[in-house]
C-alpha cells in the first residue's frame, strides 16, 4: 500500500511558488536542523546499480563529465571517485563460472553493486590535514571543502584513507561530496539519496540511521544472509585506527576489499605527533654531538 | 557466500582478504607533489640545520663575545637562502597559488602542513631578521634573532618527515616515525656538509665533517629500519626504477661516510676530500627526499599495499 | 497489445505499478525491470520487504536477477515452452483457482468439434491454408456461434458469414460443461495441447534446470488463489519475437487460471518503453487503428460504407456493442459540422488501408521508392529499425525527409555519415533527398499529456521555451495544417474535400503561435456539439451526431470546463485507500485496476478479506470500491440475461462477467478470433535458430510475416555459419535509439562505448579477454564492438546440443559522446503475424575476434 | 567553480576580517566555527533562485515519474523528482535525473537545418521558410500519389506516397493531431510509431 507524505496535500497545484518547505520531510522523513548529525546509510543489498546517484550528483553540482572510454570493469565506467565524480557505483562480478546460482539468498547476490561516496569520517583525516581550514565540519556534522578558501595544496589527497578527495585540474581546488551542504541549508535532502530508486542510499540523522542499520542487519541474518555486516558504524570495519565512525556508512555482504574499501583504515593525524617527536629527538641527538664538537674545540685554545 | 577464513574487526566477523583487488583501481590517491616539494623539503632542512649549527658554533664562546665566527654568519645566509629558494617552490606547487597566504589563515595542530607553514613563517622571519641585523651591524639583535631561527630551524628540518608520515600513503604510513627521524638526520648531515664547504681549515671544519659523518651514518642505519618497518606492513614492494634509485641513495650515503672517516683519521685532512664528501652528502639528502616522493606515489598506486596496511592486527594479511 | 486485448478485452496493463507492493510474488520475465524500469522496480522491492518472492527469468543474469530470489536462465526465444510448462503444471496438479477460473474464464466453454491442435496436426491448428500462410478461423469458434474479438477488426477471416453467426451470441449463452469432462471444452483442449510441456521438455527446450523451473511453478502457485495474489511484469523481452503475442497470451492464461486478474497485487503489468507509447497506441499514430481501438477502414473488409463498417465491426454483445457512438463521435470531432448523417459523417474521407503499412513494410516501401516524402517525428530508425543498412540505404530513395528532434540523429545524418556513404556505395552528391532537420521541444518546454505504462494520463507543464526555433510537434502539425488548408482552400477537386472539411479549431496562446493544448485535450475528451460543453464520461456519447469525441476511452480526462483531471496532483496520503484517484486520470473512466469486479466472487463478496477491492452492497444495490469500478454499478451479481429478449450489448452479460469488453464477458483462455496465428500459445523456434523445434515438425510460426529479398536474407535453422544465438537489449543508462542519453554528458559517460557480452566458455574458445575487439556477423551485415566477457551469461544445452548466447545493447550509433556500431545492422526484417513486431530478441550470428577492415566506426 | 578576480587589496582586507586565528583565540574550534568561511555562512540551494516551478513528467520511459522543473529567467536551472507523485515519490532513475542535462545538452539544435538535394552540407534556414517549403512539398507529393478508388472500384481516398514515423515519445495531443491531419486530412496510411519497435 503505497502512499505519499501527508504534507504533499498542501501542494495540490501543478505550479509551485518555489521549493517545497522542508522537502526532506517528504522525501526522507527527516526534518533537517543545524546542530544535528546527518549522514548516509547505504544498504548495498538493495542497490540495483542504476547510477541515478551518480547522475543526480553531477547535475546538481554541475560537475563536468569525463568522457572515459569502455573500462572493461563490468558496468563500471566511472572507475573511481575523483574531483569530478563524487558518487561512484562499483560493480564486482562474483559469479563463479563453475557454480552459477539459480536459487539465491534474498536481495543482492552474485553481482555486487555499491554506490561509493565520501565517508564524511568522524574524525576526518582530510580535515585534520588541511592547513588553510578550507576543509571544515559543518553545522550538520558533515565534512566540506570551502571553495573560497582552498588553495589546492593537495595535502588532503594522500591523507584520505579511502582515496576520495582529489584536486581538479580545471579549477585547481580540492573537491569531494559535500553531502549537499547547500541543499541541507535549504531543508532539501541530498540529490543522490533523494534520487535513489530503491532507497539503497538512506539519508537521515546518524543515531537514527545506526538503529535502522542494526535492525536491517538482524533482519537479513534472520533471512539467512549471514554475510551482511555494517562497515563504518562505530566499532565496525572501516571505523578503526582512531576513526570513530563514518557518517556515510554501509551495509556490505563481502570483504571490504571487493568494494575497493580498506578493511581497517587508520586516522592519518594519529601518526603526526609521534613522528614529530621522533624526528626532533633524532635531530637533537646529532645537535648535541655538534654542540660538543663545535663548542669543545673553542675551549681547548 | 562460501565464507573463507574470516577475520575479526571490532565486533564484526568478515571474510578474510584473499589478495583480490577491484580491477586494480587504487583505493587511495597518490600525493599530488613532485620534485618541487621534495626540493623544498631538502632546502628547508639544510637551512634549518645550518641555523642550528651556526648557533651552536657561536653560543659556547665566552661573552662579551666579539663578532660571530664566519660559520655562524654563513649559517645565517644559508637559513635565508633555504627559505628564499624553498618557499617559491611550494607556492608554485599550489594549484591555486594566488591564495598562498591562506596557509596562515588558521592554526590547525592536527595538520603537519599547518604546523609547517607557521614554522616556515617563523623561521623565515627570524632568519631574515638575523641576517639583516648581521648585515647592518646590529650584532646583538642578530644573535637574539638567531635563537628563534635555530629553534624553528629544528622544526624545519623534521616537520616534513612527520607531514609525509601523517598520510594514508602506504609506504609513508608504515614507517612514519623513522621517516621523520631520517629527514631530521639527513637535514643535519646536509646542513653540516654545506657549512663545511665554507670552512677550508680550522677546528670548526673538522667538527662539521664529523657531525655530517655521524648524521649520515645514523641516517643510513635508519634507512634499513624504515625498510624493515615497511616490509613488516607489506608495503615495501617497488618497481625496478625505485629500487635502483634507493640503491643509489644508499651509495651516496655510505661514500661520504667513508671519505669523512678517512679524512678524520688521517693526520692531514685534505680539504678536497672533505669538499667531495660534503657535496655527496648534500646530494644524498636531496635524493632521499626525491626517492621518498616517487616511492610514495608508486606505492599509493598499488592496491595491495593499501589493503595490506589496512589489515586488522593479527589477521596475517600484513605478512603476505 | 493484441494478446491482453483478446484475452481480457483491453490491450493494456491490468494493474497500477504501485499495486505491485501488495503482491505476494512477482514474476519478471521478458523484462529487465531493475535496469529499464528502475522506479517501477521500487514497488517490487516494497513487496519484497513484506516477504514477497521475486522471480526473474531471462537469457542473461542482469541487475534484476541480482535482486531476485530465483533466477531462471531461459534461452532467448523459448519463452512459450517455459510458460506452457507452467500451464501444464497448474492443470496437472490442480493448482489453479477453480472457483475463479470456472466463473470468470471460458475454461468450460465448448469449442466446435472440427477444431484440431498442433498435437493432431504436428505443429499447426485446423484451418491453416499453407499457400496463403494464414488461418481460416471457423473451426476455432464456440460450438454453435461465432465470437467477435474485443480487438479492433473484430471480425476475422472465415468462410462462414461471421456477422450472422456472431449474432447468435444474443440468442443463447455459449455452450459450457462446468464438469469440464466434455472432450472439446477448453479445459480438455488445453490439457491435450500442453501434455508434452513436461518439466523435462522445458529443460530440453529452454536450457533451464527442471528443478529451478519446478521451484518457480510451486512459488507462483503457492502465492495465488483465494488468499494470495501474484503479478507478472513483462516488456519487449516478450514482444520482440515472431511469437511475441502468443508469449503474452501464455502469461494471460496463467494469471486467469490462478485468479490473479483484477485483484489487489495481481494481474499483468506491461512495462512499456517510451514515455507515452501506451498513449501512442490508445490515440494511435498507427496504420491499423483509429483513436480508441476502432478499426481503420480496410478495403479488404466490408467497410464500403459507414453502415457496412458499423454492421461489420459492432459485436452483438459486450461493451463494444456501443461502438457506433464512438465512431460517429470521432468523425464529428474530425470533421465538425461538415460531418452530417447525409454524408455518413465523412466516413469516405477517412483513408482505407490495403494491407500491412507498419514500420517494417514501410521500410521496404521506402527502399522500393513507393514513398516519396516522409516525416520523422522524434524517431531514429537508423538505430531502432531492423536491418539498419537497408533502412539507411532506403532513405536515399526519398525525395524529401523532415526530421524533428532535439539533436542531429544518425537518421538525419544518413546522407553524409550513413552506411551507404561510409562504405562508399553512395556519395552525398548521389543522394537526391531534400532533408529538413528541425529542432524539437521536449517535456518541460511544452504542455501536454503522456500516458504511462499503466494507462495513467499525466499532464506535464510548459515551464520554459525550447531553445531558439525549437517547437512542439503540436505546433508543427498545427501550423502545417493551417498552411495546407490554405493551399487547398479553393480546390474544387473531390479528393481535396477531406483536408477542407477537417475541423481545426485550436486557438493559439503565445507569440510563438503555440496552439492551446487543453483545447485538443477537450476534443479528445469529447463534447456536445453546438454548446461544446465537455462530456462527463463516454456513457454520454451518442451515435446521432450530437456529440464529438477524439478518443472515447479517454472521456473523463476533461469532464468539466476548466477541470483538467490529467493535471490533478492529489495523491492519497497515509489515511487514503492507495488507489490515488486524485493523481491524474487513468483510462477508462479513471479505473486503476481493470476487471476489478473479478476481485469478488459470484455473490459479490471479496474472495478474501486481505485482498478486498470491489464488493456488492445489497442494501445500496450497487457495487462499492475505493477504485473506479470496471463494471456496471447497479448490475447485481445474480443478474442473468433474458435470452428470449435477444439481449444486446451489456444486457447479454450476466452479473458474473468482469471482462465486459469481451463478447461473453469472460477471460479468453482459448481465443476464438482476433489473432492470426493461434488460439492457444504454442512453442515455435525463432525464425533464426541454431536448433530444430523439439516439439513439432513445424519449425517456426507459419503465419509470421517474412520478406525474403536479396537485401533481407534469413539464416536457415541449424545454419552452421551462424552457430550462436544473438539477443539485443537496453541498458539502464541509455534510452532506446540512444540520442537522448548519448548526447547528454552525464549519461553518456556512464556507458561511453558499445560492447557485447560473451560467456567465458565461448570467449575461451576464441582466446578473447574483456576489452578485446570482436566482430559479429549475420547475412545482413557486420559490426565491430568491445567484448565484455562475463560469467553472468552461461552456455545452454538445448536438445542435447551446446549453444552459446551473445548479448549486445542496441542503443549505440556514431553520433553523440557515447558511440558504437549499430546493433540493428545485424537484425532482419521479419514480423509477428498480428503486430508485425520484429524478432530482435532471438536471432543467430557468427563471432570472430578482431576488427572490421579499416577499423572505421 | 567561478574564477576569482578580487584585487590584492580587498583580498588582504577580506583575509584579515575573516582571519581564523583571532576567532581561535576567542575559543572557536579549528575544525568547525573558526574554519567556517563567508561562503559557507551565506550558502543557499540554487533552487531558491527559481522564479518559476512547474510539474512535468519524465520524457524518458513509460513509468511516468513526476518531476519538478525549476527555471530562472526563462531557462531551466534544475529538474528533480516530485515528492508528491505516488509513482516515484521524489526518486528518479539515471535517465530521469539527467533531464536537466537533456534540456541544456550542448548538442541541442536551435536553428532549422536544411540540406538541399545532392548538397554536402547543412544550411541554416528560417523556421517559416521551412514550414512553407514542407507544406508545398507535402501538397505536391500528395497530389502526385493520391488514389481515390482502386481499379476494382472500391473507394480508398488514400496516398501511399507520404509516410510518418513517430511517436511513442510524443504527447497524446500531438499524436491525435498527427493522425487527424495526416490520416483524416491528407489520406495518409503509412502512419506508424515505435510501438512496434
Amino acid at each position: 500500500m503505497t502512499h505519499v507524505h501527508p504534507r504533499a496535500a498542501d501542494y495540490g497545484q501543478s505550479f509551485l511558488d518555489g521549493p517545497i518547505d522542508d522537502e526532506s520531510e517528504l522525501t526522507a522523513g527527516v526534518k533537517i536542523e543545524p546542530g544535528k548529525s546527518y549522514g548516509f546509510f547505504t544498504d548495498t543489498t538493495l542497490c540495483i546499480g542504476c547510477k541515478a546517484c551518480e547522475v543526480a550528483c553531477k547535475e546538481w553540482n554541475v560537475l563536468p563529465a569525463d568522457h572515459a572510454e569502455f573500462s572493461g570493469m563490468s558496468y563500471d565506467n566511472t572507475r573511481d571517485l575523483s574531483a569530478h565524480s563524487w558518487r561512484h557505483v562499483t560493480f564486482a562480478e562474483r559469479m563463479d563460472p563453475d557454480d552459477r546460482p539459480d536459487e539465491m539468498p534474498p536481495y543482492q547476490t552474485a553481482w555486487l553493486m555499491m554506490s561509493d561516496v565520501c565517508k564524511h569520517c568522524d574524525p576526518a583525516p582530510c580535515l585534520e590535514s588541511c592547513p588553510t581550514g578550507s576543509l571544515f565540519r559543518t553545522e550538520f556534522d558533515t565534512v566540506v571543502v570551502q571553495q573560497d578558501i582552498c588553495n589546492g595544496c593537495g595535502y588532503c589527497v594522500p591523507s584520505c584513507p579511502f582515496g576520495v578527495i582529489d584536486l581538479s585540474t580545471l579549477d585547481g581546488k580540492a573537491h569531494k561530496c559535500t553531502l549537499c551542504y547547500d541543499r541541507l541549508k535549504g531543508g532539501l535532502e541530498p540529490a543522490c539519496s533523494k534520487a535513489c530508486p530503491t532507497d539503497s542510499i538512506q539519508f537521515g540523522e546518524i543515531t537514527e540511521l545506526h538503529e535502522r542499520a542494526d535492525k536491517r542487519v538482524e533482519q537479513l541474518k534472520d533471512m539467512g544472509r549471514e554475510d551482511a555486516y555494517l562497515y563504518g558504524a562505530p566499532d565496525t570495519p572501516g571505523a578503526t585506527g582512531g576513526i570513530e565512525k563514518l557518517n556515510a556508512f554501509f551495509l556490505l555482504t563481502d570483504a571490504p576489499e571487493v568494494y575497493n574499501l580498506p578493511a581497517a583504515p587508520s586516522r592519518s593525524a594519529e601518526r603526526l605527533r609521534p613522528a614529530l617527536a621522533t624526528g626532533l629527538a633524532a635531530f637533537a641527538g646529532v645537535a648535541a654531538v655538534a654542540a660538543v664538537l663545535l663548542g669543545g674545540r673553542r675551549k681547548g685554545r | 557466500m562460501n565464507w573463507k577464513r574470516t577475520r575479526r574487526i571490532g565486533k564484526t566477523e568478515i571474510p578474510r582478504w584473499d589478495g583480490e583487488t577491484y580491477y586494480d583501481v587504487p583505493p587511495v590517491k597518490p600525493v599530488p607533489w613532485d620534485w618541487k616539494v621534495a626540493t623544498y623539503v631538502f632546502l628547508g632542512g639544510v637551512g634549518g640545520a645550518a641555523q642550528v649549527l651556526g648557533l651552536l658554533a657561536d653560543w659556547r664562546r665566552p661573552s662579551p663575545r666579539p663578532a660571530p665566527p664566519p660559520v655562524t654568519r654563513r649559517a645565517r645566509w644559508l637559513g635565508v637562502g633555504g627559505v628564499t629558494l624553498g618557499a617559491p617552490l611550494i607556492i608554485a606547487d599550489l594549484k591555486t597559488p594566488r591564495r598562498f597566504y591562506n596557509m596562515l589563515r588558521i592554526i590547525r595542530p592536527t595538520s603537519g602542513m599547518s604546523i609547517g607553514s607557521w614554522l616556515l613563517a617563523a623561521f623565515g622571519a627570524s632568519s631574515g631578521l638575523a641576517l639583516l641585523a648581521q648585515l647592518t651591524g646590529f650584532r646583538r639583535t642578530a644573535r637574539a634573532a638567531h635563537l628563534p631561527a635555530a629553534l624553528a630551524g629544528a622544526g624545519m628540518a623534521t616537520y616534513t618527515g612527520a607531514l609525509f608520515g601523517a598520510t594514508s600513503t602506504p609506504r609513508w604510513a608504515a614507517a612514519s616515525n623513522l621517516l621523520a627521524a631520517r629527514f631530521g638526520l639527513s637535514s643535519m648531515a646536509a646542513g653540516a656538509a654545506a657549512l663545511s664547504l665554507g670552512e677550508r681549515h680550522g677546528p670548526t671544519w673538522q667538527a662539521l665533517d664529523t657531525v655530517s659523518l655521524v648524521a649520515l651514518s645514523a641516517d643510513t642505519a635508519l634507512s634499513f629500519g624504515v625498510q624493515n618497518e615497511r616490509r613488516a606492513e607489506g608495503t615495501d614492494a617497488a618497481d625496478r626504477f625505485t629500487r635502483d634509485a634507493e640503491l643509489a641513495a644508499k651509495v651516496l650515503h655510505v661514500l661520504p661516510v667513508v671519505l669523512y672517516a678517512a679524512n678524520g683519521l688521517s693526520r692531514r685532512p685534505s680539504p678536497t676530500l672533505s669538499t667531495v664528501a660534503s657535496t655527496l652528502a648534500i646530494a644524498a639528502s636531496w635524493l632521499t627526499r626525491v626517492n621518498e616522493m616517487r616511492g610514495a606515489r608508486a606505492s599509493a598506486r598499488r592496491p595491495e599495499d593499501t589493503f595490506r596496511l589496512a589489515q586488522p592486527p593479527g589477521s596475517g594479511g600484513r605478512r603476505q | 497489445m493484441p494478446s491482453l486485448g483478446t484475452s481480457y478485452g483491453r490491450g493494456a496493463a491490468t494493474l497500477a505499478q504501485w499495486d505491485l507492493a501488495k503482491s505476494d510474488c512477482v514474476v519478471i520475465m521478458g523484462s529487465n525491470m531493475a535496469e529499464n524500469h528502475p522506479i517501477a522496480f521500487r514497488f517490487v522491492m516494497q513487496a519484497k520487504a513484506k516477504g514477497a518472492a521475486v522471480v526473474h527469468a531471462d537469457p542473461r543474469f542482469t541487475r534484476t536477477s541480482a535482486l531476485a530470489d530465483i533466477y531462471a536462465p531461459v534461452r532467448a526465444g523459448s519463452d512459450i515452452a517455459f510458460l506452457g510448462g507452467i500451464i501444464r503444471y497448474l492443470l496437472e496438479n490442480d493448482a489453479w483457482f477453480r472457483d475463479y477460473a470456472l466463473a470468470y474464464t471460458n475454461l468450460s466453454t465448448i469449442i466446435r468439434d472440427d477444431f484440431q491442435g498442433p498435437e493432431d496436426l504436428d505443429g499447426v491448428f485446423s484451418g491453416f491454408e499453407p499457400d496463403m500462410k494464414a488461418y481460416f478461423v471457423d473451426s476455432w469458434q464456440y460450438e454453435g456461434m461465432a465470437v467477435p474479438s474485443p480487438r479492433s477488426e473484430h471480425h476475422p477471416q472465415t468462410e462462414m458469414d461471421f456477422t450472422a453467426c456472431a449474432g447468435r451470441m444474443s440468442e443463447k449463452p455459449p455452450h459450457r460443461d462446468p464438469t469440464l469432462r466434455h472432450p472439446q471444452c477448453v479445459y480438455q483442449i488445453m490439457r491435450r495441447h500442453y501434455a508434452r510441456y513436461t518439466p523435462e521438455m522445458v529443460e530440453r527446450v529452454t536450457g533451464c534446470r527442471k528443478e529451478t523451473f519446478l521451484k518457480i511453478c510451486e512459488t507462483l502457485a503457492r502465492n495465488s488463489g483465494r488468499e494470495r495474489t501474484s503479478a507478472f511484469c513483462y516488456a519487449v523481452g516478450w514482444t520482440h519475437h515472431s511469437t511475441g503475442v502468443q508469449i503474452i497470451r501464455a502469461a494471460a492464461i496463467i494469471q486467469a487460471l490462478l485468479g490473479n486478474v483484477g485483484r489487489p497485487g495481481g494481474g499483468i503489468l506491461a512495462l512499456r518503453g517510451h514515455s507515452s507509447i501506451q498513449g501512442s497506441t490508445d490515440i494511435p499514430t498507427l496504420y491499423n487503428m483509429l483513436p480508441g481501438y476502432l478499426a481503420q477502414p480496410n478495403v479488404n473488409k466490408s467497410h464500403g460504407s459507414l453502415d457496412d463498417y458499423l454492421k461489420g465491426e459492432t459485436p452483438p454483445t459486450g461493451w463494444w456493442h456501443n461502438e457506433p457512438k464512438y465512431v460517429i463521435s470521432l468523425l464529428k470531432a474530425w470533421y465538425g459540422d461538415r460531418a452530417t448523417a447525409a454524408n455518413d459523417y465523412g466516413f469516405d474521407w477517412v483513408p482505407k488501408i490495403i494491407g500491412d503499412h507498419s514500420q517494417l513494410p514501410m521500410t521496404l516501401a521506402i527502399r522500393d521508392n513507393v514513398i516519396k516524402g516522409m516525416f520523422l517525428l522524434g524517431q531514429n530508425p537508423a538505430i531502432g529499425g531492423s536491418n539498419s543498412r537497408l533502412v539507411q540505404r532506403g532513405l536515399a530513395e526519398l525525395d524529401w525527409l523532415v526530421v524533428r528532434d532535439f539533436a542531429e540523429t544518425e537518421t538525419a545524418a544518413f546522407w553524409y555519415q550513413g552506411c551507404p556513404v561510409r562504405d562508399g556505395e553512395l556519395a552525398p552528391s548521389d543522394i537526391k533527398t531534400e532533408v529538413f532537420l528541425m529542432p524539437a521541444s521536449i517535456a518541460g518546454e511544452k504542455d501536454g499529456t503522456f500516458t504511462n505504462t499503466h494507462r495513467l494520463v499525466q499532464w506535464h507543464d510548459k515551464v520554459v521555451d525550447g531553445p531558439g526555433d525549437s517547437r512542439s510537434e503540436l505546433w508543427f502539425i498545427h501550423h502545417l495544417a493551417k498552411r495546407l488548408k490554405a493551399l487547398y482552400a479553393d480546390s474544387r477537386d473531390a479528393r481535396d474535400r477531406p483536408i477542407q472539411a477537417l475541423n481545426w479549431p485550436y486557438p493559439e496562446v503565445d507569440a510563438r503561435g503555440e496552439p492551446d493544448v487543453e483545447a485538443v485535450l477537450k476534443e479528445i475528451n469529447g463534447y456536445t456539439c453546438g454548446d461544446e460543453t465537455p462530456v462527463g464520461t463516454f456513457k454520454d456519447l451518442k451515435d446521432d451526431g450530437s456529440t464529438a469525441c477524439g478518443c472515447w476511452i479517454y472521456s473523463g480526462v476533461y469532464p468539466k470546463e476548466g477541470h483538467n483531471q490529467a493535471r490533478s496532483r492529489k495523491a492519497d496520503g497515509p489515511g487514503g485507500p492507495g488507489t490515488h484517484l486524485g493523481w491524474a486520470f487513468a483510462w477508462p473512466a479513471n479505473r486503476r485496476t481493470l476487471y476489478n469486479r473479478a476481485s469478488a466472487d459470484l455473490d459479490g463478496k471479496p474472495w478474501s478479506e486481505e485482498k478486498t477491492l470491489v464488493w456488492w452492497d445489497a442494501d445500496k444495490e450497487s457495487w462499492q470500491s475505493p477504485d473506479a469500478i470496471d463494471f456496471e454499478p447497479s448490475k447485481a451479481p445474480g443478474y442473468q440475461p433474458d435470452w428470449n429478449q435477444k439481449p444486446e450489448g451489456m444486457d447479454a452479460l450476466d452479473g458474473g462477467s468482469p471482462f465486459i469488453m469481451t463478447a461473453d464477458g469472460k477471460a479468453a483462455l482459448f481465443v476464438p478470433s482476433g489473432l492470426k496465428d493461434a488460439p492457444l500459445p504454442t512453442h515455435y523456434e525463432p525464425i533464426e535458430s541454431p536448433v530444430l523445434n523439439p516439439l513439432y515438425a513445424q519449425q517456426s510460426v507459419p503465419t509470421a510475416k517474412r520478406w525474403n529479398r536479396e537485401d533481407n536474407p534469413y539464416h536457415a535453422p541449424e545454419d552452421a555459419q551462424y552457430p550462436h544465438i544473438l539477443t539485443t537489449y537496453r541498458l539502464t543508462e541509455h534510452h532506446s535509439g540512444g540520442t537522448p542519453t548519448r548526447s547528454v554528458p552525464s549519461t553518456a559517460e556512464l556507458q561511453p562505448e558499445g560492447f557485447c557480452e560473451i560467456p567465458p566458455e565461448l570467449a575461451a574458445r576464441h582466446g578473447l579477454r574483456t576489452g578485446d575487439w570482436v566482430v559479429l556477423e549475420t547475412s545482413r551485415g557486420a559490426v565491430e564492438t568491445r567484448a565484455l566477457v562475463t560469467s553472468r551469461l552461461r552456455p545452454f544445452e538445448i536438445d542435447g546440443r551446446a549453444v552459446f548466447q551473445i548479448g549486445m545493447p542496441w542503443h549505440f550509433g556514431w553520433r553523440g559522446y557515447a558511440t558504437g556500431d549499430v546493433a540493428n545492422v545485424l537484425t532482419s526484417i521479419v514480423g509477428d503475424a498480428n503486430t508485425t513486431m520484429h524478432e530482435n530478441k532471438a536471432l543467430t550470428c557468427r563471432l570472430r575476434p578482431g576488427r572490421l577492415s579499416g577499423g572505421r566506426r | 567553480m567561478s574564477r576569482d578576480r578580487r584585487t590584492p587589496f580587498n583580498r588582504v582586507g577580506e583575509f584579515l576580517n575573516q582571519w581564523s586565528v583571532p576567532r581561535q583565540m576567542r575559543g572557536a574550534d579549528h575544525r568547525t566555527d573558526a574554519a567556517r568561511s563567508r561562503m559557507s555562512e551565506t550558502l543557499r540551494p540554487r533552487l531558491e533562485d527559481a522564479d518559476r516551478v512547474g510539474t512535468s513528467i519524465c520524457p524518458y520511459c513509460a513509468v511516468g515519474c513526476a518531476q519538478l522543473v525549476y527555471a530562472r529567467d526563462g531557462r531551466a536551472i534544475h529538474v528533480e523528482g516530485d515528492p508528491r507523485s505516488p509513482i516515484n515519490e521524489g526518486t528518479l532513475c539515471p535517465k530521469g535525473s539527467a533531464t536537466i542535462g537533456w534540456m541544456n545538452a550542448p548538442d541541442r539544435l536551435s536553428k532549422v537545418l536544411h540540406r538541399a538535394p545532392y548538397s554536402d552540407r547543412w544550411e541554416e534556414k528560417p523556421l517559416d521558410w521551412a514550414m512553407d517549403r514542407i507544406a508545398h512539398l507535402t501538397r505536391q507529393t500528395r497530389d502526385e500519389t493520391f488514389v481515390e478508388a482502386l481499379p476494382g472500384g472500391e473507394t480508398v481516398n488514400h496516398t501511399l506516397g507520404l509516410a510518418s514515423l513517430g511517436g511513442a515519445t510524443l504527447d497524446n495531443e500531438e499524436n491525435y493531431a498527427i493522425k487527424k491531419l495526416f490520416g483524416g486530412g491528407l489520406g495518409m496510411v503509412w502512419i506508424e510509431n515505435q510501438a512496434r519497435v
